[in-house]
């Protein structure tokens, strides 16, 4: 009995949540509309300054609440930014918030392509953060002189001259170096294409000899299990190549007998018994997936992350 | 005598190659990309001796320049167009909290501070989860629907083989990833048996992709160093 | 014809999933006991564990390359419950880890399995370590690792990459009893090949809910199976009904259609 | 000094594998693919795209793997350049993807007499992942703004009538990763716009599901699927010239795991190694 009121509360919670996080949304899209709209010269600087000087005094105010309240506003943001996609997609092409004005289009999909710049904004703010920490490692590198603070060295001298050259070809491209023949595009394509470019593709391809040395000494047949996964390889490995493709050219290509050509095979192996194996374990993945975003997104997850102190 | 000898040569190795081409450079100019690109290349594949200085030193590089190149990318690509511009040049006032949001994920670094990240987190992950209760519906419906084959009745024979094949395969496994019951009953045991056995199958394909994929890669290279570079190498 | 937004048998569908593993959610937090079935390779842990310290010889775990991130937090909910192990066997657990976030969550969850198990002066600060957030110098430090310890056990948990192989074949060279789980599907051949113990796609999240008993976990995974079977039902009853002309085919027909959207 | 054998054994391994490629690619072997469903469904795809749509080119992809999408991207774009198709390059997991479809496009265009502007364009890099491909599908001009040399993208003859994801007649994902499922259900689960997938050997398994499914109307499986499409342009580019040493490195891999097989089952039988060392399952 208990429980069952419990549930009932959490429920209702969430769904009185929901409408007003819904109203919430579809009353910004609406209403604010004229705040929104740009500004110019004085005003502008007016509105930057005034948002800037709201948003620290937001987070001043958020900072001297105990810590229950900035868990409860995590959890608020994390519900209300979620809420978005999910009212998007679900409700339908026409419809309002309330369900007796449908003469309304959704309110949320105009509001699909802000939101998408907007996160490919934030995003970018954070990309830099990723760029700061790395810099930060490398600095205390050299500033302790830790073994092999050379290489630190080597990794701001790339790093500023990437940055450099990256953001001055592209300002002005053909603007010589030093007065000498040299175009800055030059130089930086001897870093991007040159240097980095090669790097990069032979790092990865060293993997293909520590695939060599693995096929000869980690790859047994120890179980019927890895029996089958070798067969399955050797017809892929095979069929993928003019090699394997001449092992079985005699075979006719078309009637019952093209289908023991290597080609066919490999195409079969993965068109019918890789697809259908994948396949259900994508589905596994699927409803995994949207478990765990109902999990994320009405703050049921627990664990190390989400109990930290804050 | 065993840490010493190896580092000499690959050390002699570098200084001698430097001396050849800072002797020699006028032939090399024209030619410059593709020697430092095969420097590049040599130094990385030194590590297949062993891991070694020059190989390091290469990898600080690498890391420096793809650093610097997202750096130069997010800022040219994303930040000035969508960001800078909408917000000084079009006057759209709003765009600051962008740019406010962003600053939050950088309270990473102070402890009394932290819950600003854990916030800004809290936001992105409630869109990715909005997005997966989305993808849910968009990307798993057409794969379900085109499981919908037929079993019977299909020319040519083969297909209504392929068809029974696929069947037996996605019922078994998807009956070997269920956790909540003990797999006591013997068609229950020996469905999930039957279906681990098939997924080996897949996994083999995967093997033999990678392998594909692997050797296409050094391929690459070799085929760089073999026919541009020591093309070079012969003129010089 | 497209699918800008839901029809009613997708709202309807994703009701009642979602309905299911939220109820399953909380009634295990309200303490409704649930079943899980063994998972095969998760027992051998204990034996790794076991033979690492006859051995006296540590151990390593790998978190995988992923950030913070479901992959990383399921992934670091079972390197506690080994680090439990090792500190109640006390042996050394190595825990090397290529995300900042991740390594001071690690650190702490290490630390404090060593207090619980009333040993906190076993372990040792330096054994938990951040060696690069670069892909292959992380692997060529582990590999360095694993070589340099001569560990006797290694447990690959987490996302991983191409690198999956290097370490694992490192593993196999110095002897190492080898248990992986990964939900990266390309990586699973490689880690069949070279562990003794490999746990394959959904497993890796059982796996977590299996050895934490955390309620919401166990609830989740308990309505994630009843919507793996409404799925399983679907795709069987579409396909018994899948030939023209038959009797019921309207089933398959419809479902098709309503799901394709329009 | 002793020789380290297991040490060693590795160096000649890799060297053995070094000398079975590079043979193979100073010797020249007529070498001739047969092209798969996969490949040949891509190929009809690009060919089917109407006048009054673009093609997409998704250049998802960095240095890393060059080996394998580099002639991938090489042979689709020579193909739209060939047949006139107009198309646009575009990037959003890997920055340094676009500029390199940029110096694939710019290195071809010239013999098919295309330029930049009226049949081609250039998007460039985008970060923010799935809300800006949503987004994105929604308001391509929104949300791409401006090109690679910073121009208003809308300025561009090529990009007359591009507006949203219907407007796009086909998007070629090139990628080592799984950006697939992004443009599947943000872009053909919502708009039906046709996907095409290049993709690296790796990732080939994981997309036959969705090409059974039709979610994708084509595979360009690493470089084997690069060398068919080449067959198909009737063409003897970079990857048709890599196949004979791709089957040797290929047969070296399976003669190592047949060796290695039988040292291990010889060693059991001597009672040396040890079979499965954990029997429990």
């Amino acid at each position: 009995m208990m429980r069952t009121r419990q549930w009932a509360i959490v429920l209702g919670i969430y769904i009185v949540a929901g409408l007003v996080g819904a109203v919430a949304l579809w009353w910004l899209t609406h209403a604010l509309t004229p705040i929104f709209r740009p500004l110019k010269g004085a005003n502008l600087w007016a509105a930057v300054g005034g948002s800037v000087a709201f948003w620290i005094g937001l987070m001043a105010l958020l900072h001297r609440m105990p810590a229950s309240v900035k868990k409860r506003v995590a959890v608020v943001v994390t519900f209300v930014s979620g809420l978005f996609y999910v009212l998007e997609f679900y409700l339908p092409k026409k419809s309002g918030i309330f369900f007796w004005r449908t003469h309304h289009t959704n309110p949320f999909s105009p509001m699909l392509d802000t939101v998408g710049v907007a996160t490919l904004v934030i995003t970018g703010f954070t990309l830099l953060l990723a760029t700061f920490n790395l810099c930060l490692v490398h600095g205390k590198n050299i500033a302790a002189r830790r073994t092999g603070y050379y290489n630190s060295v080597a990794f701001y001298l790339a790093f500023f001259a990437m940055a450099t050259f990256g953001l001055w070809q592209n300002h002005a491209p053909t603007s010589k170096l030093f007065a000498s023949k040299v175009t800055v595009a030059q130089v930086y394509g001897y870093l991007f294409n040159s240097t980095y470019v090669p790097l990069g593709s032979t790092l990865f391809s060293v993997l293909a000899f520590y695939m060599a040395t693995a096929a000869f000494r980690a790859f047994r047949v120890r179980t019927a299990e890895a029996g089958f996964m070798m067969v399955a390889a050797f017809i892929c490995m095979m069929g993928q190549v003019p090699l394997g493709m001449w092992l079985t050219h005699t075979l006719p290509l078309h009637g019952p007998l093209s289908h023991l050509r290597m080609e066919s095979m490999a195409n079969w192996v993965l068109g019918v018994f890789s697809m259908a194996g994948l396949r259900a374990v994508t589905f596994g993945i699927f409803v995994g997936a949207l478990a765990m975003s109902l999990r994320i997104w009405l703050n049921l997850e627990r664990g190390a992350f989400f109990e930290q102190e804050l | 005598m065993r840490s010493v000898a190896p580092r000499l040569v690959i050390w002699l190795g570098a200084f001698a190659l430097a001396a050849y081409l800072g002797i020699r450079f006028h032939v090399f100019a024209p030619t410059l990309g593709i020697w430092l690109a095969a420097i590049a290349t040599l130094a990385i594949y030194s590590i297949l001796y062993r891991e070694n200085v020059v190989f390091r030193l290469f990898e600080h590089i690498f890391i420096g320049l793809a650093a610097g190149y997202s750096l130069y990318t997010v800022v040219v690509q994303v930040l000035i167009p969508k960001w800078f511009t909408p917000l000084f040049k079009e006057g759209c006032w709003y765009w600051i909290f962008a740019f406010l949001v962003g600053t939050m994920f950088y309270s990473v670094y102070s402890k009394r501070w932290s819950w600003m990240n854990r916030v800004a987190v809290g936001f992105f992950m409630g869109l990715s989860a909005g997005l997966g209760i989305v993808g849910f519906v968009t990307g798993l419906a057409p794969q379900l629907m085109a499981s919908f084959k037929p079993l019977w009745a299909q020319r040519p024979p083969y297909v209504e083989f392929n068809n029974v094949v696929f069947f037996i395969t996605l019922v078994t496994v998807m009956s070997y990833f269920f956790f909540s019951f003990e797999q006591r009953h013997p068609a229950v045991r020996g469905s999930a048996r039957l279906g681990r056995w098939l997924l080996m199958i897949a996994f083999g394909a995967i093997f033999g992709n990678t392998v594909m994929a692997r050797m296409s890669l050094l391929i690459d290279r070799l085929q760089f160093l073999l026919l541009q570079w020591l093309q070079v190498f012969g003129k010089g | 014809m497209t699918l800008e937004h839901a029809n009613l048998l997708h709202v309807g569908f994703v009701a009642v999933i979602s309905a299911i593993i939220l109820y399953t959610i909380l009634s295990a937090r309200a303490g409704r006991k649930l079943f899980i079935r063994r998972i095969p390779g998760l027992s051998a842990i204990d034996e790794a564990v076991g033979r690492a310290t006859e051995m006296g010889r540590p151990m390593l775990f790998s978190t995988g390359l992923s950030t913070i991130d479901i992959d990383s937090l399921q992934a670091l909910a079972i390197a506690q419950y080994v680090a439990r192990l090792a500190a109640r066997y006390g042996n050394r657990l190595i825990v090397p880890v290529v995300d900042p976030v991740v390594f001071a969550i690690a650190e702490q969850l290490v630390r404090e399995a060593y207090a619980s198990e009333g040993k906190p002066e076993a372990f040792r600060a330096d054994d938990v370590r951040f060696l690069s957030d670069q892909q292959f110098a992380y692997a060529a430090g582990v590999m360095g690792l694993i070589n340099r310890e001569r560990v006797a056990s290694t447990f690959f948990f987490g996302y991983f990459y191409a690198e999956s192989l290097l370490l694992s074949e490192t593993g196999q060279e110095v002897g190492a009893i080898q248990i992986a789980g990964t939900p990266a599907t390309t990586q699973v051949p490689f880690f069949l090949a070279s562990c003794d113990y490999t746990i394959i796609g959904d497993e890796f999240y059982a796996a977590s809910a299996y050895l934490t008993r955390e309620p919401t976990l166990l609830g989740s995974l308990v309505g994630q199976d009843v919507g793996k079977g409404l799925l399983l039902l679907m795709v069987v009853l579409g396909t018994v009904t899948a030939v023209p002309g038959m009797p019921l085919h309207f089933i398959s027909k419809w479902l098709a259609r309503w799901l394709f959207g329009g | 000094m002793k020789l380290d054998w297991q040490f060693w054994s590795r160096r000649l391994i890799w060297l053995a594998l070094a000398i079975a490629t590079a043979v193979f690619l100073l010797v020249k072997v007529h070498a001739r693919m047969y092209v798969s469903r996969p490949a040949l469904d891509l190929y009809r795809a690009v060919e089917a795209v109407p006048p009054d749509k673009i093609i997409v080119i998704s250049c998802n992809w960095e240095m890393g793997t060059y080996g394998e999408n580099g002639p991938q991207t090489e042979a689709l774009i020579r193909q739209c350049l060939k047949l006139g198709k107009r198309f646009a390059i575009f990037g959003w997991t890997w920055p340094p993807g676009p500029m390199l479809g940029q110096q694939i496009a710019e290195r071809l265009q010239r013999p098919y007499h295309r330029r930049y502007g009226r049949d081609w364009v250039n998007w460039g890099f985008n970060t923010g992942g799935s809300p800006m491909i949503r987004g994105w599908a929604k308001n391509i001009p929104g949300t791409i703004k401006e090109d690679i040399f910073h121009k208003p993208i809308m300025s561009y003859p090529v990009m007359k009538g591009v507006n949203t994801a219907r407007d796009v007649g086909l998007i070629i994902d090139i990628t080592p990763s799984n950006t697939l499922i992004t443009w599947i259900e943000f872009v053909y689960g919502i708009y039906r716009t046709p996907i095409g997938y290049a993709c690296t050997g790796v990732m080939a398994p994981e997309a036959f599901p969705y090409y059974d499914a039709h979610q994708i109307v084509g595979v360009l499986k690493g470089l084997a699927g690069a060398a068919e499409y080449e067959q198909l342009l009737g063409y003897r580019g970079d990857a048709l010239k890599r196949m004979p040493a791709q089957s040797s490195a290929h047969a070296l891999i399976i003669a190592l795991i047949v060796l290695g097989n039988v040292i291990y089952l010889r060693a059991r039988r001597r009672g040396q190694a040890p079979g499965a060392r954990l029997t429990t399952t």
